[in-house]
Protein backbone atom coordinates (compact mmCIF):
# COMPACT_ATOMS: atom_id res chain seq x y z
CA UNK A 1 0.00 0.00 0.00
CA UNK A 2 1.28 3.35 -0.29
CA UNK A 3 2.12 4.05 2.95
CA UNK A 4 2.44 7.63 4.61
CA UNK A 5 5.12 10.62 3.28
CA UNK A 6 8.16 10.77 3.95
CA UNK A 7 11.04 12.87 2.50
CA UNK A 8 14.77 13.46 2.28
CA UNK A 9 16.81 15.79 1.35
CA UNK A 10 20.35 16.23 0.66
CA UNK A 11 22.45 19.43 -1.19
CA UNK A 12 25.10 18.20 -3.74
CA UNK A 13 26.89 20.82 -6.00
CA UNK A 14 24.74 23.64 -5.73
CA UNK A 15 21.32 21.55 -6.14
CA UNK A 16 18.78 20.35 -2.95
CA UNK A 17 17.76 16.61 -4.12
CA UNK A 18 14.25 15.83 -2.33
CA UNK A 19 13.24 12.16 -2.38
CA UNK A 20 9.74 11.51 -1.37
CA UNK A 21 8.56 8.45 -0.44
CA UNK A 22 4.53 7.67 -0.67
CA UNK A 23 1.55 9.34 -0.77
CA UNK A 24 1.62 13.28 -1.59
CA UNK A 25 -1.16 15.27 -1.05
CA UNK A 26 -1.57 18.95 0.68
CA UNK A 27 0.68 17.67 3.73
CA UNK A 28 3.03 15.67 1.66
CA UNK A 29 3.22 19.38 -0.57
CA UNK A 30 3.59 21.63 2.11
CA UNK A 31 6.36 19.57 3.42
CA UNK A 32 8.20 19.83 0.19
CA UNK A 33 7.49 23.19 -0.33
CA UNK A 34 9.07 24.29 3.01
CA UNK A 35 12.04 21.51 2.74
CA UNK A 36 12.72 23.88 -0.65
CA UNK A 37 12.53 27.29 1.36
CA UNK A 38 14.90 26.40 3.51
CA UNK A 39 17.72 25.37 1.12
CA UNK A 40 16.95 28.62 -0.92
CA UNK A 41 17.59 30.53 2.13
CA UNK A 42 20.64 28.44 2.46
CA UNK A 43 21.74 29.56 -0.86
CA UNK A 44 20.42 26.80 -3.26
CA UNK A 45 18.52 27.72 -6.53
CA UNK A 46 18.26 23.97 -8.30
CA UNK A 47 16.15 21.49 -7.42
CA UNK A 48 16.01 17.33 -7.88
CA UNK A 49 12.88 16.23 -7.09
CA UNK A 50 13.23 12.00 -7.17
CA UNK A 51 9.27 11.00 -6.81
CA UNK A 52 9.83 7.52 -8.03
CA UNK A 53 8.80 5.96 -4.65
CA UNK A 54 5.65 8.59 -5.14
CA UNK A 55 3.21 6.38 -7.17
CA UNK A 56 -0.20 8.52 -5.79
CA UNK A 57 -0.06 12.04 -5.70
CA UNK A 58 -2.72 14.60 -5.70
CA UNK A 59 -3.38 17.84 -7.77
CA UNK A 60 -3.16 19.82 -4.07
CA UNK A 61 0.55 18.08 -3.67
CA UNK A 62 1.21 19.29 -6.71
CA UNK A 63 0.03 22.54 -6.33
CA UNK A 64 3.15 23.04 -3.74
CA UNK A 65 5.02 22.19 -6.13
CA UNK A 66 4.45 24.58 -8.73
CA UNK A 67 4.87 27.06 -5.61
CA UNK A 68 8.77 25.72 -5.88
CA UNK A 69 8.72 26.39 -9.04
CA UNK A 70 8.15 29.62 -9.14
CA UNK A 71 10.59 30.45 -6.52
CA UNK A 72 13.36 28.28 -8.60
CA UNK A 73 12.37 30.45 -11.95
CA UNK A 74 12.62 33.87 -9.31
CA UNK A 75 16.32 32.41 -8.51
CA UNK A 76 17.42 31.71 -12.13
CA UNK A 77 17.59 28.24 -10.77
CA UNK A 78 15.99 24.75 -12.28
CA UNK A 79 13.01 22.22 -11.07
CA UNK A 80 14.05 18.45 -12.93
CA UNK A 81 11.90 15.65 -12.17
CA UNK A 82 13.43 11.95 -11.29
CA UNK A 83 12.35 8.08 -11.60
CA UNK A 84 8.57 9.56 -12.03
CA UNK A 85 6.21 6.54 -12.52
CA UNK A 86 4.47 6.53 -15.73
CA UNK A 87 1.00 7.65 -14.44
CA UNK A 88 2.10 10.71 -12.42
CA UNK A 89 4.47 11.72 -14.96
CA UNK A 90 1.82 11.76 -17.34
CA UNK A 91 -0.23 13.58 -14.67
CA UNK A 92 2.76 16.21 -14.71
CA UNK A 93 2.61 16.79 -18.59
CA UNK A 94 -1.04 17.03 -18.19
CA UNK A 95 -0.69 20.22 -16.01
CA UNK A 96 1.78 21.44 -18.33
CA UNK A 97 4.77 21.43 -15.98
CA UNK A 98 7.29 20.05 -18.13
CA UNK A 99 7.30 23.29 -20.37
CA UNK A 100 9.28 24.99 -17.11
CA UNK A 101 10.67 21.82 -15.34
CA UNK A 102 13.01 19.24 -16.77
CA UNK A 103 12.12 15.44 -16.39
CA UNK A 104 15.40 13.03 -15.91
CA UNK A 105 15.60 9.27 -15.25
CA UNK A 106 17.79 9.88 -13.14
CA UNK A 107 19.13 11.76 -9.82
CA UNK A 108 22.34 11.49 -11.40
CA UNK A 109 21.22 12.78 -14.79
CA UNK A 110 19.65 15.59 -13.35
CA UNK A 111 22.68 16.26 -11.71
CA UNK A 112 24.57 16.30 -14.87
CA UNK A 113 22.11 18.61 -16.45
CA UNK A 114 22.53 20.98 -13.38
CA UNK A 115 26.16 21.04 -13.95
CA UNK A 116 26.05 21.40 -17.63
CA UNK A 117 23.89 24.34 -17.17
CA UNK A 118 26.54 26.02 -14.26
CA UNK A 119 29.31 25.54 -16.95
CA UNK A 120 26.92 26.83 -19.84
CA UNK A 121 26.36 29.91 -17.04
CA UNK A 122 29.54 30.65 -16.41
CA UNK A 123 30.47 30.94 -20.35
CA UNK A 124 28.11 33.65 -20.56
CA UNK B 1 -18.67 -10.54 -21.23
CA UNK B 2 -16.29 -10.55 -18.30
CA UNK B 3 -18.29 -11.11 -14.44
CA UNK B 4 -17.66 -7.62 -13.38
CA UNK B 5 -15.88 -6.97 -9.36
CA UNK B 6 -17.22 -4.60 -7.37
CA UNK B 7 -16.01 -2.83 -4.22
CA UNK B 8 -18.27 -0.02 -2.63
CA UNK B 9 -16.90 2.12 0.16
CA UNK B 10 -18.77 4.27 2.54
CA UNK B 11 -16.07 6.96 3.94
CA UNK B 12 -15.79 9.71 6.66
CA UNK B 13 -13.63 12.50 6.48
CA UNK B 14 -10.52 10.89 7.83
CA UNK B 15 -6.99 12.24 6.55
CA UNK B 16 -5.69 9.98 3.67
CA UNK B 17 -9.12 7.94 4.12
CA UNK B 18 -8.81 8.42 0.15
CA UNK B 19 -5.70 5.82 0.22
CA UNK B 20 -8.50 3.01 1.44
CA UNK B 21 -10.03 3.44 -1.63
CA UNK B 22 -7.04 3.28 -3.94
CA UNK B 23 -5.52 0.29 -2.08
CA UNK B 24 -9.18 -1.55 -2.61
CA UNK B 25 -8.55 -1.13 -6.54
CA UNK B 26 -5.18 -1.85 -6.21
CA UNK B 27 -6.24 -5.64 -5.47
CA UNK B 28 -9.07 -5.65 -7.79
CA UNK B 29 -6.83 -4.46 -10.12
CA UNK B 30 -4.09 -6.93 -9.31
CA UNK B 31 -6.51 -10.06 -9.13
CA UNK B 32 -7.64 -9.33 -12.39
CA UNK B 33 -4.21 -8.79 -13.52
CA UNK B 34 -4.94 -5.14 -15.37
CA UNK B 35 -2.18 -3.24 -16.59
CA UNK B 36 -0.10 -1.37 -14.24
CA UNK B 37 0.05 2.32 -16.03
CA UNK B 38 -3.94 2.11 -16.42
CA UNK B 39 -4.46 1.22 -12.87
CA UNK B 40 -2.00 3.65 -11.92
CA UNK B 41 -3.76 6.45 -13.44
CA UNK B 42 -7.20 5.07 -12.14
CA UNK B 43 -5.41 5.75 -8.54
CA UNK B 44 -4.77 9.17 -9.52
CA UNK B 45 -8.28 9.96 -10.86
CA UNK B 46 -9.48 8.58 -7.28
CA UNK B 47 -7.41 10.48 -5.84
CA UNK B 48 -8.53 13.63 -7.34
CA UNK B 49 -12.06 12.58 -7.16
CA UNK B 50 -12.30 11.41 -3.11
CA UNK B 51 -9.93 14.38 -2.57
CA UNK B 52 -12.65 17.17 -3.69
CA UNK B 53 -15.84 14.98 -2.60
CA UNK B 54 -14.72 14.91 0.72
CA UNK B 55 -13.45 18.74 0.79
CA UNK B 56 -16.81 19.63 -0.54
CA UNK B 57 -19.00 16.92 1.23
CA UNK B 58 -21.25 18.28 3.61
CA UNK B 59 -23.90 18.49 6.91
CA UNK B 60 -23.08 16.83 10.22
CA UNK B 61 -21.83 13.58 8.88
CA UNK B 62 -19.23 14.69 5.87
CA UNK B 63 -19.42 11.43 3.84
CA UNK B 64 -18.84 10.01 0.23
CA UNK B 65 -19.62 7.12 -1.62
CA UNK B 66 -17.18 5.17 -3.62
CA UNK B 67 -17.93 2.54 -5.60
CA UNK B 68 -15.29 0.40 -8.23
CA UNK B 69 -16.65 -1.70 -10.84
CA UNK B 70 -13.66 -3.64 -12.54
CA UNK B 71 -13.61 -6.13 -15.69
CA UNK B 72 -10.49 -7.28 -17.47
CA UNK B 73 -11.73 -4.25 -20.13
CA UNK B 74 -12.82 -1.10 -17.94
CA UNK B 75 -12.69 0.37 -14.63
CA UNK B 76 -15.64 1.96 -13.93
CA UNK B 77 -15.69 4.60 -10.66
CA UNK B 78 -18.43 6.48 -9.33
CA UNK B 79 -17.48 9.29 -6.40
CA UNK B 80 -20.40 10.78 -4.32
CA UNK B 81 -21.11 13.48 -1.84
CA UNK B 82 -23.42 15.02 0.10
CA UNK B 83 -22.43 18.32 -0.18
CA UNK B 84 -23.52 21.56 -1.70
CA UNK B 85 -22.82 21.11 -4.83
CA UNK B 86 -21.90 23.39 -8.10
CA UNK B 87 -21.64 24.40 -11.55
CA UNK B 88 -18.94 22.53 -13.03
CA UNK B 89 -19.43 24.37 -16.33
CA UNK B 90 -18.29 27.52 -14.44
CA UNK B 91 -14.93 26.25 -14.08
CA UNK B 92 -12.28 27.67 -15.51
CA UNK B 93 -9.87 25.42 -17.62
CA UNK B 94 -6.40 25.74 -15.42
CA UNK B 95 -3.42 26.60 -17.28
CA UNK B 96 0.38 26.51 -15.75
CA UNK B 97 1.02 30.27 -16.56
CA UNK B 98 -1.92 31.46 -15.38
CA UNK B 99 -1.16 30.11 -11.98
CA UNK B 100 2.50 30.55 -11.71
CA UNK B 101 2.50 34.27 -9.51
CA UNK B 102 -1.25 33.32 -8.73
CA UNK B 103 -2.08 33.55 -4.67
CA UNK B 104 -3.94 30.22 -5.57
CA UNK B 105 -1.68 27.50 -7.40
CA UNK B 106 -5.15 24.79 -7.16
CA UNK B 107 -7.72 23.98 -9.76
CA UNK B 108 -6.29 20.73 -11.50
CA UNK B 109 -8.28 18.18 -10.10
CA UNK B 110 -11.27 18.24 -12.50
CA UNK B 111 -9.16 18.85 -15.90
CA UNK B 112 -6.77 15.70 -14.74
CA UNK B 113 -9.82 13.50 -13.77
CA UNK B 114 -11.11 14.49 -17.01
CA UNK B 115 -7.37 13.92 -19.10
CA UNK B 116 -7.00 10.44 -17.75
CA UNK B 117 -10.02 9.15 -17.90
CA UNK B 118 -12.18 7.68 -21.52
CA UNK B 119 -16.08 9.04 -20.28
CA UNK B 120 -16.40 11.72 -17.78
CA UNK B 121 -19.81 12.41 -16.50
CA UNK B 122 -20.71 15.29 -13.14
CA UNK B 123 -23.81 15.59 -11.90
CA UNK B 124 -24.04 18.40 -9.14
CA UNK B 125 -26.90 19.69 -7.38
CA UNK B 126 -28.01 21.21 -4.17
CA UNK B 127 -28.07 17.29 -2.84
CA UNK B 128 -24.12 16.84 -3.73
CA UNK B 129 -21.78 15.75 -6.40
CA UNK B 130 -21.62 12.53 -8.46
CA UNK B 131 -19.04 11.46 -10.77
CA UNK B 132 -18.93 8.93 -12.84
CA UNK B 133 -15.84 7.50 -14.96
CA UNK B 134 -15.10 5.19 -17.09
CA UNK B 135 -11.63 3.95 -17.83
CA UNK B 136 -10.92 1.31 -20.87
CA UNK B 137 -8.03 -0.84 -20.58
CA UNK B 138 -7.02 -1.66 -23.67
CA UNK C 1 -20.20 10.84 24.47
CA UNK C 2 -17.98 11.92 21.28
CA UNK C 3 -19.27 12.18 17.77
CA UNK C 4 -18.79 8.43 16.25
CA UNK C 5 -16.61 8.15 12.84
CA UNK C 6 -18.40 5.24 10.99
CA UNK C 7 -16.60 3.64 7.52
CA UNK C 8 -18.41 0.98 5.51
CA UNK C 9 -16.96 -1.40 2.72
CA UNK C 10 -18.98 -3.76 0.86
CA UNK C 11 -15.91 -6.60 0.18
CA UNK C 12 -15.62 -8.71 -3.55
CA UNK C 13 -14.11 -12.18 -3.09
CA UNK C 14 -10.87 -10.92 -4.26
CA UNK C 15 -7.14 -12.48 -2.45
CA UNK C 16 -5.97 -10.19 0.50
CA UNK C 17 -9.30 -7.66 0.40
CA UNK C 18 -9.68 -7.74 4.86
CA UNK C 19 -6.21 -6.11 4.35
CA UNK C 20 -8.60 -3.15 2.81
CA UNK C 21 -10.78 -3.49 5.58
CA UNK C 22 -7.87 -3.65 8.31
CA UNK C 23 -6.58 -0.13 6.72
CA UNK C 24 -9.57 1.44 6.88
CA UNK C 25 -9.75 0.80 10.48
CA UNK C 26 -6.14 1.86 10.81
CA UNK C 27 -6.66 5.42 9.19
CA UNK C 28 -10.08 5.68 11.94
CA UNK C 29 -7.60 5.17 14.84
CA UNK C 30 -4.90 6.83 14.17
CA UNK C 31 -7.04 9.63 13.55
CA UNK C 32 -8.51 9.50 17.23
CA UNK C 33 -5.23 8.45 18.50
CA UNK C 34 -5.96 5.39 19.39
CA UNK C 35 -4.23 2.96 21.89
CA UNK C 36 -1.43 0.79 19.13
CA UNK C 37 -2.37 -2.55 20.99
CA UNK C 38 -6.05 -2.85 21.29
CA UNK C 39 -6.29 -1.15 17.66
CA UNK C 40 -3.93 -4.15 16.77
CA UNK C 41 -5.97 -6.79 18.47
CA UNK C 42 -9.45 -5.25 16.61
CA UNK C 43 -6.96 -5.74 13.24
CA UNK C 44 -6.91 -9.26 14.19
CA UNK C 45 -10.55 -9.30 14.66
CA UNK C 46 -11.14 -8.40 11.68
CA UNK C 47 -8.60 -10.66 9.97
CA UNK C 48 -10.47 -13.47 10.84
CA UNK C 49 -13.93 -12.00 10.55
CA UNK C 50 -13.60 -11.29 7.07
CA UNK C 51 -11.74 -14.65 6.40
CA UNK C 52 -14.74 -16.40 7.52
CA UNK C 53 -17.13 -14.29 5.93
CA UNK C 54 -15.32 -14.50 2.47
CA UNK C 55 -14.87 -18.35 2.97
CA UNK C 56 -18.66 -18.84 3.32
CA UNK C 57 -20.40 -16.01 1.30
CA UNK C 58 -22.70 -17.66 -0.89
CA UNK C 59 -23.90 -17.43 -4.62
CA UNK C 60 -22.96 -16.06 -7.87
CA UNK C 61 -22.31 -12.91 -5.77
CA UNK C 62 -20.16 -13.43 -2.76
CA UNK C 63 -19.97 -10.32 -1.07
CA UNK C 64 -19.42 -9.17 2.52
CA UNK C 65 -20.36 -5.85 4.59
CA UNK C 66 -18.06 -4.52 6.98
CA UNK C 67 -18.55 -1.54 9.18
CA UNK C 68 -16.97 0.09 11.77
CA UNK C 69 -17.97 2.46 14.40
CA UNK C 70 -15.53 3.92 16.20
CA UNK C 71 -15.17 6.68 18.78
CA UNK C 72 -12.28 7.11 21.36
CA UNK C 73 -14.32 5.03 23.73
CA UNK C 74 -15.11 1.86 21.66
CA UNK C 75 -14.09 0.02 18.51
CA UNK C 76 -17.79 -1.93 16.96
CA UNK C 77 -17.41 -4.40 14.43
CA UNK C 78 -19.86 -5.80 11.96
CA UNK C 79 -19.20 -8.13 9.55
CA UNK C 80 -22.40 -9.63 7.74
CA UNK C 81 -22.16 -12.53 4.89
CA UNK C 82 -24.83 -13.82 2.45
CA UNK C 83 -23.72 -17.17 2.78
CA UNK C 84 -25.49 -20.35 4.32
CA UNK C 85 -25.28 -19.64 7.68
CA UNK C 86 -24.20 -22.09 10.71
CA UNK C 87 -24.95 -22.93 14.08
CA UNK C 88 -22.26 -21.37 16.47
CA UNK C 89 -23.40 -23.29 19.01
CA UNK C 90 -22.23 -27.07 17.53
CA UNK C 91 -18.81 -25.66 17.13
CA UNK C 92 -16.59 -27.05 19.62
CA UNK C 93 -13.74 -24.95 20.98
CA UNK C 94 -10.00 -25.87 19.86
CA UNK C 95 -7.59 -26.55 22.05
CA UNK C 96 -4.10 -27.25 21.18
CA UNK C 97 -3.63 -30.41 21.94
CA UNK C 98 -5.80 -32.18 19.78
CA UNK C 99 -4.65 -29.93 16.85
CA UNK C 100 -1.33 -31.53 16.79
CA UNK C 101 -1.28 -34.66 14.71
CA UNK C 102 -4.97 -33.94 13.83
CA UNK C 103 -5.86 -33.92 9.75
CA UNK C 104 -7.20 -30.41 9.68
CA UNK C 105 -5.57 -27.64 12.62
CA UNK C 106 -8.07 -25.14 11.85
CA UNK C 107 -10.77 -24.10 13.70
CA UNK C 108 -9.82 -21.03 16.04
CA UNK C 109 -11.14 -18.09 14.25
CA UNK C 110 -14.07 -18.12 16.49
CA UNK C 111 -12.17 -18.43 19.68
CA UNK C 112 -9.72 -15.87 18.83
CA UNK C 113 -12.90 -13.11 18.04
CA UNK C 114 -14.04 -14.30 21.41
CA UNK C 115 -11.31 -13.74 23.16
CA UNK C 116 -10.16 -10.61 21.77
CA UNK C 117 -13.40 -8.70 21.86
CA UNK C 118 -15.12 -7.40 24.69
CA UNK C 119 -18.98 -8.71 23.60
CA UNK C 120 -19.20 -10.61 20.75
CA UNK C 121 -22.37 -11.92 19.13
CA UNK C 122 -23.30 -13.94 16.19
CA UNK C 123 -26.25 -13.95 14.71
CA UNK C 124 -26.26 -17.31 11.19
CA UNK C 125 -29.36 -18.08 9.33
CA UNK C 126 -29.88 -19.68 6.23
CA UNK C 127 -29.48 -15.80 4.69
CA UNK C 128 -26.26 -15.25 5.89
CA UNK C 129 -24.15 -14.68 9.10
CA UNK C 130 -23.46 -11.14 10.87
CA UNK C 131 -21.34 -11.13 13.67
CA UNK C 132 -21.13 -7.76 15.68
CA UNK C 133 -18.06 -7.08 18.24
CA UNK C 134 -17.43 -4.64 20.39
CA UNK C 135 -14.17 -3.33 22.08
CA UNK C 136 -13.66 -1.24 24.54
CA UNK C 137 -10.62 0.97 24.73
CA UNK C 138 -9.97 1.67 27.78
CA UNK D 1 -0.26 -0.42 5.36
CA UNK D 2 0.42 -4.22 5.71
CA UNK D 3 1.82 -5.32 3.00
CA UNK D 4 1.95 -8.56 0.36
CA UNK D 5 3.82 -11.43 2.39
CA UNK D 6 7.49 -12.04 1.53
CA UNK D 7 10.22 -14.46 4.17
CA UNK D 8 13.51 -14.75 4.58
CA UNK D 9 15.65 -17.58 6.10
CA UNK D 10 18.60 -18.56 7.05
CA UNK D 11 20.65 -21.32 8.39
CA UNK D 12 22.70 -20.71 12.00
CA UNK D 13 23.92 -23.24 14.21
CA UNK D 14 21.89 -26.14 13.81
CA UNK D 15 18.40 -23.42 13.24
CA UNK D 16 16.53 -22.34 10.45
CA UNK D 17 15.71 -18.67 11.12
CA UNK D 18 12.59 -17.22 8.97
CA UNK D 19 11.72 -13.36 9.01
CA UNK D 20 8.72 -13.02 7.48
CA UNK D 21 6.94 -9.64 6.12
CA UNK D 22 3.72 -8.49 6.32
CA UNK D 23 0.39 -10.45 6.07
CA UNK D 24 0.23 -14.10 6.94
CA UNK D 25 -2.68 -15.59 5.79
CA UNK D 26 -3.18 -19.23 4.03
CA UNK D 27 -0.75 -18.28 1.21
CA UNK D 28 2.09 -17.00 3.94
CA UNK D 29 1.41 -19.82 6.21
CA UNK D 30 1.55 -22.52 3.39
CA UNK D 31 5.15 -20.20 2.42
CA UNK D 32 6.94 -20.91 6.11
CA UNK D 33 5.55 -24.62 6.44
CA UNK D 34 7.14 -25.07 2.69
CA UNK D 35 10.53 -23.14 3.85
CA UNK D 36 10.49 -25.10 7.10
CA UNK D 37 10.13 -28.47 5.05
CA UNK D 38 13.34 -27.80 3.22
CA UNK D 39 15.20 -27.11 6.02
CA UNK D 40 14.09 -30.17 7.87
CA UNK D 41 15.23 -32.11 5.10
CA UNK D 42 18.71 -30.79 5.26
CA UNK D 43 19.25 -32.31 8.95
CA UNK D 44 17.92 -28.91 10.10
CA UNK D 45 15.24 -29.34 13.51
CA UNK D 46 15.03 -25.78 15.48
CA UNK D 47 12.46 -22.99 13.90
CA UNK D 48 13.22 -19.55 15.05
CA UNK D 49 10.38 -17.63 13.80
CA UNK D 50 10.92 -13.97 13.85
CA UNK D 51 7.07 -12.62 13.29
CA UNK D 52 8.07 -8.93 14.23
CA UNK D 53 7.49 -7.50 10.75
CA UNK D 54 4.15 -9.57 10.53
CA UNK D 55 1.77 -7.24 12.90
CA UNK D 56 -1.36 -8.67 11.11
CA UNK D 57 -1.89 -12.80 10.43
CA UNK D 58 -4.87 -14.76 10.57
CA UNK D 59 -5.69 -18.16 12.62
CA UNK D 60 -5.88 -20.09 8.93
CA UNK D 61 -1.90 -18.89 8.35
CA UNK D 62 -1.14 -19.74 12.42
CA UNK D 63 -2.37 -23.21 11.29
CA UNK D 64 0.32 -23.90 9.23
CA UNK D 65 2.98 -23.06 11.97
CA UNK D 66 0.64 -25.87 13.97
CA UNK D 67 2.04 -28.51 11.28
CA UNK D 68 5.51 -27.36 11.97
CA UNK D 69 5.64 -27.42 15.39
CA UNK D 70 3.94 -30.94 15.04
CA UNK D 71 7.11 -31.41 12.73
CA UNK D 72 9.39 -30.30 15.36
CA UNK D 73 8.76 -32.09 18.12
CA UNK D 74 9.02 -35.30 15.83
CA UNK D 75 12.26 -33.72 15.58
CA UNK D 76 13.01 -33.84 18.63
CA UNK D 77 14.15 -29.73 17.86
CA UNK D 78 12.20 -26.86 18.60
CA UNK D 79 10.38 -23.71 17.77
CA UNK D 80 10.62 -20.63 19.12
CA UNK D 81 8.83 -16.69 18.43
CA UNK D 82 10.53 -13.45 18.19
CA UNK D 83 10.14 -10.07 18.24
CA UNK D 84 6.11 -10.32 18.15
CA UNK D 85 4.26 -7.58 18.25
CA UNK D 86 2.02 -7.37 21.58
CA UNK D 87 -1.17 -8.06 19.54
CA UNK D 88 -0.08 -11.05 17.47
CA UNK D 89 1.69 -12.43 20.78
CA UNK D 90 -1.87 -12.18 22.49
CA UNK D 91 -3.20 -14.77 19.79
CA UNK D 92 -0.46 -16.87 19.89
CA UNK D 93 -1.42 -16.99 23.39
CA UNK D 94 -4.90 -17.62 23.22
CA UNK D 95 -4.09 -20.57 20.67
CA UNK D 96 -1.75 -22.38 23.44
CA UNK D 97 1.24 -21.96 21.32
CA UNK D 98 3.41 -20.81 23.92
CA UNK D 99 2.58 -24.17 25.96
CA UNK D 100 5.00 -26.21 23.49
CA UNK D 101 6.53 -23.09 21.74
CA UNK D 102 9.61 -20.16 22.88
CA UNK D 103 9.23 -16.78 22.60
CA UNK D 104 12.32 -14.47 23.02
CA UNK D 105 12.54 -10.98 22.88
CA UNK D 106 15.21 -11.40 19.76
CA UNK D 107 16.85 -13.60 17.04
CA UNK D 108 20.09 -13.48 19.09
CA UNK D 109 18.08 -14.80 21.95
CA UNK D 110 16.46 -17.73 20.70
CA UNK D 111 19.72 -18.55 18.85
CA UNK D 112 21.13 -18.85 22.65
CA UNK D 113 18.03 -20.68 23.53
CA UNK D 114 18.59 -23.34 21.27
CA UNK D 115 22.45 -23.31 21.79
CA UNK D 116 22.27 -24.36 25.71
CA UNK D 117 19.78 -26.72 25.08
CA UNK D 118 22.11 -28.36 22.23
CA UNK D 119 24.53 -28.12 25.22
CA UNK D 120 22.48 -30.02 27.17
CA UNK D 121 21.40 -32.56 25.02
CA UNK D 122 24.78 -33.38 24.40
CA UNK D 123 25.37 -33.88 28.11
CA UNK D 124 22.57 -37.07 28.66
N1 LIG E 1 -17.44 17.58 -5.27
C1 LIG E 1 -17.49 18.92 -5.38
N2 LIG E 1 -18.43 19.62 -4.73
C2 LIG E 1 -18.50 20.97 -4.84
N3 LIG E 1 -17.66 21.70 -5.59
C3 LIG E 1 -16.70 21.05 -6.27
C4 LIG E 1 -16.56 19.64 -6.21
N4 LIG E 1 -15.52 19.28 -7.01
C5 LIG E 1 -15.04 20.41 -7.54
N5 LIG E 1 -15.74 21.49 -7.10
C6 LIG E 1 -15.53 22.90 -7.50
O1 LIG E 1 -14.76 22.94 -8.67
C7 LIG E 1 -13.56 23.67 -8.47
C8 LIG E 1 -12.41 23.02 -9.24
O2 LIG E 1 -12.13 21.74 -8.71
P1 LIG E 1 -10.76 21.04 -9.03
O3 LIG E 1 -10.51 21.17 -10.49
O4 LIG E 1 -10.79 19.68 -8.48
O5 LIG E 1 -9.65 21.92 -8.29
P2 LIG E 1 -9.53 22.36 -6.76
O6 LIG E 1 -10.36 21.43 -5.94
O7 LIG E 1 -8.07 22.27 -6.46
O8 LIG E 1 -10.02 23.78 -6.71
C9 LIG E 1 -13.36 23.67 -6.96
O9 LIG E 1 -12.62 24.77 -6.55
C10 LIG E 1 -14.78 23.69 -6.46
O10 LIG E 1 -15.27 24.99 -6.44
N1 LIG F 1 -19.51 -16.80 8.35
C1 LIG F 1 -19.67 -18.13 8.45
N2 LIG F 1 -20.58 -18.77 7.68
C2 LIG F 1 -20.77 -20.09 7.77
N3 LIG F 1 -20.06 -20.88 8.62
C3 LIG F 1 -19.15 -20.31 9.42
C4 LIG F 1 -18.90 -18.91 9.38
N4 LIG F 1 -17.95 -18.63 10.28
C5 LIG F 1 -17.61 -19.79 10.86
N5 LIG F 1 -18.34 -20.82 10.35
C6 LIG F 1 -18.28 -22.22 10.76
O1 LIG F 1 -17.64 -22.31 12.02
C7 LIG F 1 -16.49 -23.13 11.94
C8 LIG F 1 -15.41 -22.58 12.85
O2 LIG F 1 -14.97 -21.34 12.34
P1 LIG F 1 -13.59 -20.76 12.83
O3 LIG F 1 -13.51 -20.88 14.31
O4 LIG F 1 -13.45 -19.40 12.29
O5 LIG F 1 -12.47 -21.70 12.22
P2 LIG F 1 -12.21 -22.17 10.71
O6 LIG F 1 -12.87 -21.17 9.81
O7 LIG F 1 -10.74 -22.18 10.56
O8 LIG F 1 -12.79 -23.54 10.60
C9 LIG F 1 -16.12 -23.17 10.48
O9 LIG F 1 -15.43 -24.34 10.14
C10 LIG F 1 -17.46 -23.06 9.79
O10 LIG F 1 -18.06 -24.33 9.73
Amino acid sequence: MDQVFSLQSEARDGCVIITTMGYINNVGGEAIAAECRTYFAGGVKNVILNLGQSKVVNSIGMSYIIEVLEQVQELGGRLVFTNLDGPVEKMLAIMGLFTFAGKEATVADALAVCAREAVDQGRK
Amino acid sequence: MPEPIALHLLLPRVPDIELVAIEGLEKLAHHLGLAAQKVGEAKLIVAEAVTNALEHAGGDRPSVRVEFTVTTDEICIFVQDNGNGFDPAGVQDPELTGKLHAPSKRGWGLKIMKSLSDDFRIESGAQGTTIIIRKLLS
